[in-house]
């Protein structure tokens, strides 16, 4: 097919509204952390854009979509962007330039990389991070993906729905997230403390951000430009609104509708929307966003307040649990009239569609578990996880990366 | 000379710095302070749960006034600085042995 | 008419645009008020991306764009997005998918609604306002949008021109800003104290995003990508840079040339150049944005500092005013041959089409005055609109969400 | 050729996106400089929005894309936007309108002029420096612009090869910028005091803005959608990753990986890779980036450090060297199999692609650079280049604005 | 009535406090300064090169107490801010002649 | 010993520090105050009209010495901090009673 210009012009701006989403995180991170460690936490998700891009075209890609390997794992034909050119690929997005395809598929790498960093903000020591990152993408990133997304991956072929991520990116994140929580443990003062947030403008700022470059990661998604890509902004959007305007009740009922709790709410209903975006009706998000914020809302209580884990910046339960609802959700209320490459949902009957995304679950989450404890084992070994005590009371500004996030004449 | 530190809320600064600018104390020093005390604090919430924060944004006033000033400023202060309630400040008074004005060098009552 | 890639990504991306536009407005007024009331300032715009979206998709869009009824509201055909779907409209956008013009329309709603609540900072309590805001969308901005927009409104088929909301956004909400002051009356203090703006960077911030989003606000109204796009892109900007400039020159000509008022300067020129865009050439934006400035400067002189109106980040001088100006402007500049589906205006000697935009003006800036007036007192009797003096005193941060903005050691 | 509407959406979007890094640039530059000085730093960027948008609509496009005089300026044709309408140009973009193409090169010529301003913040008078821009871009950019970009320009038809501003932005402003400073001076204190940046966060907000919207700056310049803009979209970021992460390396190598490193990093990436993104293959983006980024730091090392030249921000050291090396590479790595409008180069053999970027290099910095004397010295002679003492010492914010950045009960 | 005005590092504040409150002391005001003495200061990073701050973060805590407490009040604030490396900081005590509650206009031992 | 309390213009806090440490006092506490006196006070703008702000940024510098000492910081401050325009700031002595070393306990001379 020849590539079409409207298609392209969606699929690039998507591409750039996704990249626009890991700063935004790295804002949205860094205005909940403690002021000595602004500049760290967004460093974190920055660095990713580098890093994690640099890898990605490399070999990164090939990887995850170069010819399959037993369903498990891409091959070597698009090492270094080889036959990755201007005329459309394939076997992927046929309207499109490969090239664009692939750098989409790039964004999706670099925001899953920065979204576990969230859980070990405050202590996590820099070289480490990075090194732990590079392997967790070849090792945990490149294979899920292809499960999912690639051509011929397992779960792809078993019919496991995931539109724009919920499983490859929110779950992958989240449930790494949790393991590195157990390798890194909590920060010096946790729960004693109050660790307040620094600046909540800049988390709004970040969600904002957030919010606007998730209409390019789902709706994008869709790869062309048309009803598919406006269903799933709709859903997307409805989704956001939804679990904001949840989680602002939920907050209020047990005492004021903060703006912290309604921004989080947002985030926590674009992540369960993610993996449903382009298969399920737009007022079906509106329900899987409200649901979504519920489950965060009580997940981040028991786990945090009633068990104490420091999962610093809540990341298993705003991207494991919420990724999780919207898989499961998107096995209920998936509707093959929205799109006919999906299938119908446990609401039309078929409640083994249900079954099929708790296989991709649990594998995926599975595999992300193990593997992140794994490879967060072996990086302790060699070069130590954490900061020492005296590095993360200064902060991490000044002790891993000699700055600070504000000078003037005095502080 | 004394130093008369008053601790007190910020939405009072306004009216302390008139009633003593009307009794003609014009020169002052003020900072931003936290405390606390009788007051008790506030709950404030994260995404979800709260946690208290005991100490509370006030002003700190700084005038340094002649002896006899003392209680006119003293009274200043308290009459506009009340509310009545639990966090309204405290004012302390201090000896001073000395007070240049560095644009001049004067000394003392000629500082100030 | 098949659905257009290229119209479909313009409207698209310009719906994600306009979404920007509200946090770019909860930071543009965020920055301007006192630091005890940011995030409450913030909370009111980043509120209705939950509220309004969710009642726009239940009986909003079907109310303002359904099946006509006698001009003056739609019907029940869109309920719940029912018969709103992958294809295009049978009477709106013909290229693009139904949920694209519906998502795009969600957006206008929002920023409406987030718009007046510049006027009530620092006092308004935000239960009442979300109830406030709830009742005004159905009862003022869902019948107006139908009379100007809705297919069969009264005001489109007597030929008010408006082309991407001068009347149904901005003199709406300008006007009804202006009726909640004198409902509310006066922040405490005022005019006494000085209520230094906060923060201006984050003025500028919200300015820039106001700008950015305005394009699609403006230049997505076309609903297809090409000249009439084109032509309202750039009438857009050059309404923004000529109200700019005039800003400035004048802020120094009366002393020095501000960031504040040159940013305001540009969101007044764009509130001008708003019913414009697709009716005017390109050039008459820049004279419809310089004269903006003017008015609306001497507009906030007369209402703020002479007559001590409270209007505390005045929006009925910015949106109102500037509004009226754009909705004559259109009829004065207004040429066929820029847009057919437009009219000639007075320059070319049809001063018909400024009595047209009168009646527009009228009856819809009178409706909304007192339709406004009537829901809040409504409203006040029932909740009360505003917060008590010790909650005003303390900030809204604190008393209405629990948070304060910046945390850290002590502040 | 009819207007194409999925070229059209990509351009018009892309103006939006370089229209933000305006804004972008405001930020970078206004969180690196001292408190006082925040405002008046953002304003000489946020001015230009006004001001150049202004002539490039009376003057500016004619003189630069108008009838080509003698290869050395357009004519005066479309003066006030005659001739520019919603049809495709005849030698320009030819699918899109003319009017997209006309406010896409506005907004090249907003940023450039905003660009060199970071050399000369903390101690530049208002008043001079729009004066100051009113003349460079008359004198200085639009015949360069025409030179290289315009129909019949001299080094259009030599065949130097810039693909989206590498010489007319980068080196132009780059070059200028140290004109400006020898001009200027230093400011008072340097380099004695530690002039620290007030507000880091605000530098990578301002990176991030401009990451994305360089995607709208060189992926744009291909003015159409499709394999091109792809490819180009994809080099861009590589060159952005490549040099972001190679200046993250050399700074941990001298002590610690920076924040602002990082960022400053990415940006000199944008601007390498900006004259060849649409010529190049992607992976050579990450070798260009990466060189980009050890010759910005070590010029800056040498400038700044070594010869205390105070060029504030680095403008010379990132843009001016970037650029020249951009150009260079361009000749370097050009490949007629990415783009057949372009040509092959050294590496394909033809060094002759090398000796025409130089010359391109030469005349247009050359001209910028004694044009730029020339035009300061004038300046400086009828009104005064520099605020005094005072006013430099209060601050910038409240000398030439009369306000501060951040109000409140007392700072 | 004294003046103790210790300036401690910022991460021992919550200790310090812990520690007054134990004893019953509540009441305190702090403030963000800056301070330099024996400990060095930082090198930070600019893009290129490096610069020193000397002027380090601190709290300053101010307590006014009867004459008889001062020892205890020092006691627990050396205990509970001390790391043992340069940079923990001082205590100056200064005499007070009055104190005087804002609320009330309470004087002396009645106003702390 | 003595508190020695200098309120000073931003912009001289290099030149203050600087001298200071040429006589080899390199101890001290600076914070950020809003000042007003003799100095007229800024008039800044909103979008429409004017504000005066009356307290306008200082620094205070809080250096304790032994008594001998005061004289020649005193001069040092007045020396490096003046400009000859009102707002230059003042200096005020205050006695103190003891000072306390937080990281080994040791007192008044030995502290400071
Ligand atoms: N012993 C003390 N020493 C220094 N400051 C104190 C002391 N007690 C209270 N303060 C300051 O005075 C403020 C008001 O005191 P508080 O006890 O809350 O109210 P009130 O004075 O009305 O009883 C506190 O926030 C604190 O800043
Ligand atoms: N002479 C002084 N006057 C006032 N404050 C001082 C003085 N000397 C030190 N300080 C304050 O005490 C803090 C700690 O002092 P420093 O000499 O660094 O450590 P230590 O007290 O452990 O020897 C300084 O940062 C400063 O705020
Ligand atoms: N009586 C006072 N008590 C405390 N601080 C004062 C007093 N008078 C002035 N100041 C402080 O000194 C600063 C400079 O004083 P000002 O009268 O403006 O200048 P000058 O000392 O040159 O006459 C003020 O900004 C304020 O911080």
């Amino acid at each position: 097919m020849p590539i079409d210009t409207g298609d392209t012009a969606w699929l690039l701006i998507s591409s750039a509204l996704v990249m626009l989403m890991t700063p935004g995180l790295a804002f949205f991170y860094g205005g909940m952390v403690r002021r000595k460690n602004v500049l760290s936490t967004i460093m974190m998700s920055f660095a990713c854009l580098g890093l994690i891009a640099i890898l990605w075209v490399l070999y990164g890609y090939s990887f995850g979509f170069g010819t399959d390997h037993a369903g498990i794992i891409g091959g070597f034909n698009f090492l270094g962007l080889n036959n990755v050119g201007q005329e459309a690929s394939a076997v992927y997005a046929s309207t499109t330039p490969h090239l664009a395809f692939m750098i989409f598929q790039m964004m999706f790498a670099i925001i899953t990389v920065a979204l576990f960093t969230g859980a070990i903000v405050e202590r996590v020591k820099f070289s480490s991070l990075l090194v732990f990152a590079a392997l967790w993408l070849t090792i945990v990133y490149l294979p899920t993906a292809h499960w999912v997304w690639g051509s011929g991956g397992w779960l792809a072929k078993l019919g496991v729905l995931d539109f724009a991520g919920g499983t490859v990116v929110h779950i992958n994140a989240g449930v790494s997230a949790l393991a590195l929580v157990f390798l890194l443990g909590r920060r010096r003062g946790f729960p004693d403390e109050a660790m307040e947030p620094n600046n909540i403008p800049m988390v709004v700022m970040g969600a904002a951000l957030l919010w606007f470059g998730w209409f390019g990661f789902n709706a994008g998604s869709a790869l062309t430009s048309g009803g598919l890509a406006s269903s799933a902004f709709v859903a997307t959007n409805l989704g956001a609104a939804g679990a904001a305007f949840t989680w602002m009740i939920i907050s209020w009922i047990h005492k004021r509708p903060t703006v912290l709790g309604t921004v989080t709410g947002a985030v926590v209903g674009l992540v369960a929307i993610t993996p449903a975006a382009g298969f399920v009706t737009p007022l079906a998000g509106l329900a899987i966003g409200a649901i979504a914020a519920v489950i965060s809302y009580y997940g981040m209580v028991l786990l945090k307040i009633k068990r104490g884990v420091d999962d610093s910046l809540d990341v298993f339960a705003c991207h494991g649990l919420g990724g999780i609802w919207g898989a499961i959700a998107t096995g209920i209320f998936a509707a093959a009239s929205v799109n006919s490459a999906g299938a119908d949902g446990a609401i039309f009957g078929n409640w083994m569609q249900v079954a099929k995304q708790l296989v991709g679950i649990l594998s995926v989450g599975g595999f992300a578990f193990v593997m992140t404890l794994g490879i967060g084992k072996f990086v302790d070994k060699i070069m130590g996880l954490r900061v020492n005590r005296v590095e993360e009371t200064v902060g991490l500004d000044i002790s891993q990366h000699g700055e600070r996030a504000y000078g003037g004449f005095l502080r | 000379m004394k130093k008369i530190e008053a601790i007190i809320r910020e939405e009072k600064l306004d009216a302390v710095k008139k009633a003593l600018e009307e009794k003609s104390y014009f020169g002052m020093t003020v900072s931003e302070v936290s405390g606390r005390g009788k007051q008790k604090g506030l709950s404030l919430q994260w995404r979800v749960g709260e946690y208290r924060v005991d100490l509370l944004p006030k002003l700190k006033i700084e005038l340094v006034v002649l002896d006899e000033d003392v209680a006119t400023v003293i009274n200043a202060i308290v009459m506009n600085a009340r509310t009545g309630e639990a966090g309204d400040g405290k004012i302390f008074v201090l000896p001073v042995e000395m007070a240049v004005r560095v644009r001049t060098g004067d000394r003392n009552e000629a500082a100030i």
